[in-house]
């Protein structure tokens, strides 16, 4: 096989879950010993490109994938990620796949520890040749050195800082004299400045060393420092490919959120003016896995939409959460001018502020009961509506006939595609499991309404018919909609204000009209006035 | 630092939480003791024949624990297998050594058979292994008593007239080990100061604690606890975690039959209907008073274990005679002992499993 | 036609369907053998309505997700100390057992409260630790049986004159006296416990009224997934609790039944193993671990009782043996063993 | 395919040690008798006393003429003294005998036949 021929080729790699399409012809080649920048917003289609690459099972189970890839030329295509494994492909996941109980050392030769004879083996296999501690060591020292960090290759992972775990992954694929290509999915992000330093420099070493890397992250400073090519995604496609010489932080801010204002959705005009705050918040932290709050500031004035995004992990969905009372959470909530007590899902309720959460199997739905059951039930708890006295008013059962017509009446109106209301909500499509979450909220006729990730995971059609309904909802009742969503666009076409949170803190906040570059660059947190109150 | 100050409650409970049982236990004895009136000479004696009897047994579970599986309540089927063993050489009225080892070969492919189908199991019960391998002993239970209360003497042939119930086929209740009694335990007879040391049979245990540390290096020990840990993470390293599972079981299963064979023949006679329900009861108790956890057992969790466990054993009828001058009372006092001993260390490693879930989520704010 | 049946099979669950067949089958069995159908027929009515109230102890728990109430003992154990209490009292007939159960109630309520507590600190963990705070409590009661102060020359040792017997009549007290209310005959052979039977109705159905209450249905949510009922205001803990509390105390009442209809009070190691055949029934009826109905109370309890009946009589007389103990242990095992491999893992 | 070698091995090594436990380790219940007896028309008289021991048993048996005991052996192969005394118990004869227990070999020692040596001394019950 020729050298010329690049270690890695993508060639026209596209793929849709069920019809919603999320790549599309994706080719770029990748160079022995180079790093290459993979940025993109969440959803952008970088997660996808990876698990293609690495054969995640994911992608068998939803139909495969268009395209190929060429490893060294030879077309390669994984069943499963052991096979990209000895292909020498190296992954480095973002939540770590790492035995907490293990040294470092150990967790490096995982699975391929050095191991010695012994007679017992003649009988029972090689799975009792006995460990080799000492090459083990040895084996897991100079995985580590390869990086130049310091860690103590018997330190227990369990006791290590986030910065030694990352470390200790990437050691670990080293450690594979196979490796030749790794994937680096946002390293930095758990690291602190110095950290992410070190971690930069020896990606540079291990580059040298002939290893190539491609490196996702959102600080696009880093990529600009490390890489030697950078490929932009949006919206599943390469946007834009260039290398660091040629290009800019703001540059490739612009590319990556910068969408030609015709697509998807378009916005009316009308910068609409409102009179009073209804909602206050003032340095609510929220202990929210993966979605940590910090300090958030903001108020939200009657009446509007107001919009809240930011990237994955840096604590938008936290918000609304702590709010609800979902995740231990502190600071001031004040409602309509009265304090809302946290952690008590009861009071935000009972004041009438409702939300759809973002994690609609998990806390949105009750997917084995029936449509009716999953609208009507929190209604039926804080309102006591659908109750009917039994016995001369001895107590009160559900009514049904009055919860079937109520849900009827929100099927219809949301358009929600079922056989009745007696359907289990396990068996509808991702949209209309949305639209049963967003009548569940509505049943209870809120003053304000949080939604997060309305159109996670649903297609174009049910994404519109969704923002419709908000809108809709919000103009008809005057509802005040807190939207919060990873989707720049998609806030900027129906909001009025948008906050942008970063690092669980209000990046800042600007009016849904300017431009998106404005916002792309305080989602990176290249723009550094996270002070700046909200709405004043 | 008001996180700082947390944190040290956390471990200030954290280091009487995981020490509760042993702790409780020590003070329980402490008071028991004196009140029983035993000669110190009696109780050394006890407590030798007892760590002979019973150390085996509970050794056994180390291996389960250590692949994550919790406590192997299926080692009752390992006991079930042995005794099966043991009902046959005394058929056949094989004497001594010879009849134990016999016992032993014979009863093993059994329990490889059986702790084969419990692993397969519990692989369908991922995380709620233990209460399905607890039922699954019942189950087998069943099982046991329709081959040896209706298969024996009718299918299979028993020849001994004192084996099988005077209907013809079955097995009596109790069953007479005369013939290997002790024979282990007095292979290199020893006493000091009127105190008789099984020492042959301490040989057989050290052998195998020694194969226990040995096993924790090999290969497939180290692949145990990494799937013992995080399945998931052992799977995506290309560990065959179901496999490895299994296995684990199968070890201790056979482990656990070797243990029940040892266990008899210092007995001498035999439940045949009820001598595996109590080992494995036993077993697990001893382990848990030992300080051992649902995921954590060291070599001397076992021994600590049985000491503390059958010390009060022994004592508390006793104890319980002369406290209120009722003999069963002692009975049935130890009889909750044992059962609340487990109940206890169950609740406090659910519980512990929780705290560190929250401590965990706390973590996560870091220093904000 | 096949299809249908098949799918059936599939809904029902092969265990299910076998043992219904394996007891369809005794009774077709028994004239044969010379078994009086009608005699086995009545004596599975009686079990059913013995142990029926037990067997819808374990409904609320599985509803709030709390699993299969293992801990059924401590219900139990209330129930008996209402029991003999009463006979202490020396009530007699209909008021000697309301006495039992208006005394049992309230220790069930406590020790159902603290029950809760403890289960709502050890969520994943129930089932087991249920099954040894069920084993240790009746340990626990075994040494107060000894000591507590009761009198009564009907249930003390007679030499010792101190500490309760195993097993105490009630004969002369309230022995069936449930039971007997409205009761009937037809021929020699078929007894009727109509009074039983109704009771038990009436149980099932106020739980079932219970399910559809505003507090019912917020139990069942908080099984089905109690994140969503966290969402929707509902306090999760408090619901378990209050489901915990409920099956012990219909585990209190469940127990004066099956005395009163069994005649005896069986106290020390006599509780030990009883949850499990309520379990066993529950799931044999249909339920899963985590979805309960009165359906599958009613069902499961038949079929099981039934085989438990069928089994000693015509077994015993079709080959000369009493295989039915095997058999029990055997089917009620073996059914929870199945229950709890096929359950879908529970989302943390 | 070494491995399922290796584990034949083992396992037909098990068995042979399992054959060779099962005989070393069963035991049998001989019975020793001095009693008169007709082995092919001769007529064999019982003598005084007897002193008989077997090598695997616990301790000899004495008989006198007449009686029967029983000695409890373990494995297949043995060896038996025997002292033969008169009324005043002085040893007459000493009678030094190895023999070997099979299935068609009975259990039942008959000391008279041995003392004059008659081929089938050991015979079924």
């Amino acid at each position: 096989m020729a050298l010329s021929e690049p270690l890695l080729k993508m060639e026209k790699i596209g793929k849709a879950y069920f019809g919603n399409r999320v790549l599309k012809d994706v080719s770029f080649t990748l160079e022995k010993g180079q790093i290459l920048g993979l940025v993109g917003e969440n959803g952008a289609g970088k997660s996808t490109l990876m698990n293609i690459l690495f054969g995640m099972s994911v992608i068998q189970e939803t139909g495969g994938y268009e395209g190929k890839f060429f490893i060294n030329g030879e077309e390669a295509q994984f069943k499963n990620p052991l096979d990209a494994l000895d292909a020498g492909i190296g992954m480095v996941h973002q939540e770590f796949s790492l035995i907490p109980g293990f040294t470092a050392a150990e967790n490096i030769v995982l699975n391929r520890e050095p191991t010695q004879y012994n007679v017992l083996v003649e009988s029972f296999g090689d799975r009792l040749r006995t460990l080799n501690t000492d090459e083990m060591e040895l084996r897991g020292k100079t995985a580590i050195e390869k990086l130049n960090v310091v860690i103590d290759s018997d330190t227990l992972v369990s006791e290590m800082p986030v910065g030694h775990k990352q470390f200790t992954e990437i050691a670990r694929e080293i450690d594979k004299e196979k490796t030749q290509l790794l994937v680096l999915d946002e390293p930095t992000a758990v690291l602190t400045e110095s950290e992410a330093e070190i971690l930069l420099a020896s990606m540079r070493k291990l580059a040298a060393m002939g290893i190539a890397i491609i490196f996702i992250s959102h600080r696009l400073h880093e990529i600009i420092d490390v890489c030697d090519k950078i490929v932009v995604l949006r919206d599943g496609q390469v946007v834009h490919e260039t290398t660091p010489a040629q290009t800019n932080v703001m540059e490739i801010a612009t590319h990556m959120v910068g969408r030609n204002i015709e697509s998807a959705f378009a916005r009316e005009e009308t910068v609409r003016s409102f009179a009073k705050d209804i909602l206050k918040v003032e340095h609510l932290w929220v202990d929210m896995p993966g979605e940590t709050v910090r300090d958030v500031s903001f108020s939200v004035k009657e009446g509007e939409i107001f919009g809240i995004g930011g990237l994955a992990g840096q604590g938008k969905l936290g918000i609304a959460n702590g709010i609800m009372g979902m995740y231990p959470s502190g600071g001031s909530v004040v409602f309509d001018g009265k304090e809302v007590v946290l952690n008590d899902p009861r009071s935000p309720l009972s004041m009438g502020i409702a939300s759809v959460s973002e994690d609609r199997r998990g806390v949105g739905l009750l997917l084995e009961e029936p449509i009716s059951w999953n609208i009507i039930f929190t209604t039926l708890q804080m309102q006591s509506r659908f109750l009917k006295p039994v016995f001369g008013g001895l107590f009160k059962i559900r009514d049904e006939e009055a919860i079937r017509e109520a849900t009827q009446k929100y099927i219809e109106a949301l358009e929600i595609k079922c056989t009745g209301e007696h359907q289990r909500v396990q068996e509808l499509s991702g949209g209309n499991q949305q639209k049963v979450c967003l009548a569940k909220a509505f049943a209870l006729h809120p003053k304000l309404l949080f939604v997060s990730e309305p159109t996670r995971g649903i297609d174009v059609g049910a994404k519109r018919v969704v923002l419709d309904t908000l809108r809709e909802y919000n103009q008809k009742r005057g509802t005040t909609i807190v939207m919060i969503s990873s989707e720049l666009e998609e806030l900027r076409s129906i909001c009025d204000q948008i906050a942008i949170v970063n690092e669980g803190r209000i990046g800042g906040t600007r009016p849904a009209t300017c431009p998106s570059t404005e916002f792309g660059l305080l989602m990176l947190g290249e723009i550094k006035n996270g002070v700046e109150k909200v709405g004043v | 630092m008001m996180t700082k100050k947390s944190s040290f409650q956390d471990n200030l409970s954290h280091f009487f939480v995981s020490n509760a049982v042993p702790i409780i236990f020590l003070a329980l004895s402490a008071v028991a003791i004196p009140i029983s009136r035993f000669s110190t000479q009696y109780l050394v004696q006890e407590m030798l024949v007892r760590l002979a009897r019973d150390s085996f047994l509970v050794l056994s579970l180390l291996i389960p624990i250590m692949a994550g599986m919790g406590l192997n309540f299926g080692m009752v089927l390992g006991a079930m297998a042995g005794e099966i063993g043991l009902i046959l050489i005394t058929d056949w009225n094989i004497v001594g050594i010879p009849g134990m080892v016999l016992a032993m070969i014979i009863s093993t492919p059994l329990a490889v058979l059986l702790g084969w189908m419990c692993g397969v199991i519990l692989n369908r019960a991922k995380g709620r292994e233990m209460v399905t391998s607890f039922i699954l002993g019942f189950f087998m239970n069943g099982v046991y008593q329709l081959i040896v209360l209706y298969g024996f003497g009718s299918v299979f042939p028993i020849k001994s007239p004192d084996l099988v119930l005077s209907r013809g086929f079955g097995i009596r209740n109790v069953t007479n080990l005369e013939n290997i009694r002790k024979c282990l335990d007095n292979l290199i007879p020893l006493s000091i100061g009127g105190v008789a040391i099984p020492i042959a049979t301490f040989l057989v245990i050290a052998a195998f604690c020694v194969f226990v540390v040995w096993f924790r290096k090999t290969k497939l020990g180290q692949d145990m606890r990494a799937v013992g840990q995080d399945m998931d993470v052992a799977e995506a390293a290309g560990i065959p975690v179901e496999r490895t599972r299994i296995i684990s079981i199968v070890i201790s299963t056979v482990l656990a039959c070797y243990g029940q064979i040892i266990f008899l023949q210092n007995i001498g006679t035999m439940n045949t209907y009820n001598s595996h329900e109590q080992a494995g009861m036993f077993a697990i108790a001893a382990l848990l008073v030992g300080g051992a956890s649902v995921t954590k057992a060291t070599i001397p969790n076992v021994f600590i274990g049985v000491i503390l466990f059958h010390l009060m054993f022994v004592v508390s009828p006793m104890a319980g005679k002369y406290l209120i001058g009722q003999a069963q009372l002692g009975e049935y006092f130890r009889v909750f002992v044992s059962y609340g001993i487990i109940a206890i260390a169950l609740v406090l490693h659910a519980w512990r499993r929780q705290q560190d879930k929250d401590r965990a989520r706390r973590a996560l704010r870091g220093n904000a | 036609m096949m299809n249908n049946i098949r799918s059936f099979i599939e809904k029902a669950g092969w265990p299910r369907v076998i043992i219904a067949l394996f007891l369809l089958g005794l009774f077709v069995m028994a004239p044969f053998v010379r078994v009086r159908v009608d005699t086995s027929i009545s004596d599975t009515l009686v079990r059913f309505g013995m142990n029926g109230v037990m067997v819808l102890a374990m409904v609320p728990m599985i509803q709030a997700g709390c699993g299969l109430n293992f801990g059924l003992p401590l219900g139990i154990i209330a129930g008996l100390l209402g029991a003999v209490t009463s006979i202490e009292l020396g009530v007699t007939g209909l008021p000697g057992i309301f006495t039992a159960m208006l005394i049992a109630t309230p220790i069930a309520i406590v020790l159902g409260w603290l029950y809760g507590q403890l289960l709502n600190r050890v969520k994943g963990g129930e089932m087991m630790i249920a099954t040894y705070v069920g084993f240790s409590s009746v340990a626990f009661m075994c040494i107060m049986w000894l000591v507590l102060p009761y009198k009564s020359p009907n249930m003390v040792w007679g030499y010792a004159g101190a500490g309760l017997r195993t097993t105490i009549s009630v004969d002369g007290y309230w022995s069936r006296a449930i039971s007997d209310i409205l009761a009937f005959n037809i021929g020699d052979f078929f007894y009727c416990p109509t009074g039983m039977m109704l009771f038990f109705a009436f149980l099932c159905f106020a739980m079932w009224m219970f399910m559809k209450t505003k507090i019912g249905t917020a139990m069942t949510t908080v099984g089905s997934n109690p994140e969503y009922a966290k969402a929707a205001g509902v306090n999760v803990d408090r619901m378990r609790t209050l489901s915990v509390v409920l099956s012990t105390v219909l585990g209190a009442i469940g127990i004066i039944m099956y005395e009163q209809s069994f005649g005896f009070i069986q106290l020390y190691m006599g509780p030990f193993y009883m949850a499990f055949p309520a379990v066993a029934a529950i799931l044999i009826g249909g339920a899963s671990v985590n979805k309960a109905s009165i359906l599958n109370v009613v069902i499961g309890t038949i079929l099981f009782q039934g085989i438990l009946t069928m089994t000693p009589s015509v077994i015993n007389s079709l080959i000369e043996t009493d295989m039915s103990e095997v058999i029990r242990i055997i089917v009620s095992n073996g059914m929870i063993l199945y229950a709890l491999t096929r359950v879908v893992k529970v989302k943390s | 395919m070494r491995r399922s070698a290796v584990n034949v091995g083992i396992i037909i090594f098990f068995v042979i040690i399992s054959v060779f436990l099962y005989n070393a380790g069963k035991g049998y219940n001989l019975l020793v008798d001095n009693k008169a007896i007709t082995i092919d028309g001769q007529e064999l008289q019982p003598y005084a006393w007897v002193n008989v021991d077997v090598s695997t048993s616990k301790k000899p048996v004495l008989l006198k003429a007449g009686g029967r005991d029983v000695v409890f052996v373990i494995g297949k192969s043995h060896q038996i003294h025997v002292e033969i005394m008169d009324e005043q118990k002085n040893v007459i004869k000493k009678i030094e005998k190895k023999f070997k227990l099979t299935r068609q070999s009975g259990d039942l020692l008959s000391i008279p036949a041995l003392g004059s040596d008659v081929s089938q001394w050991i015979q079924k019950r």
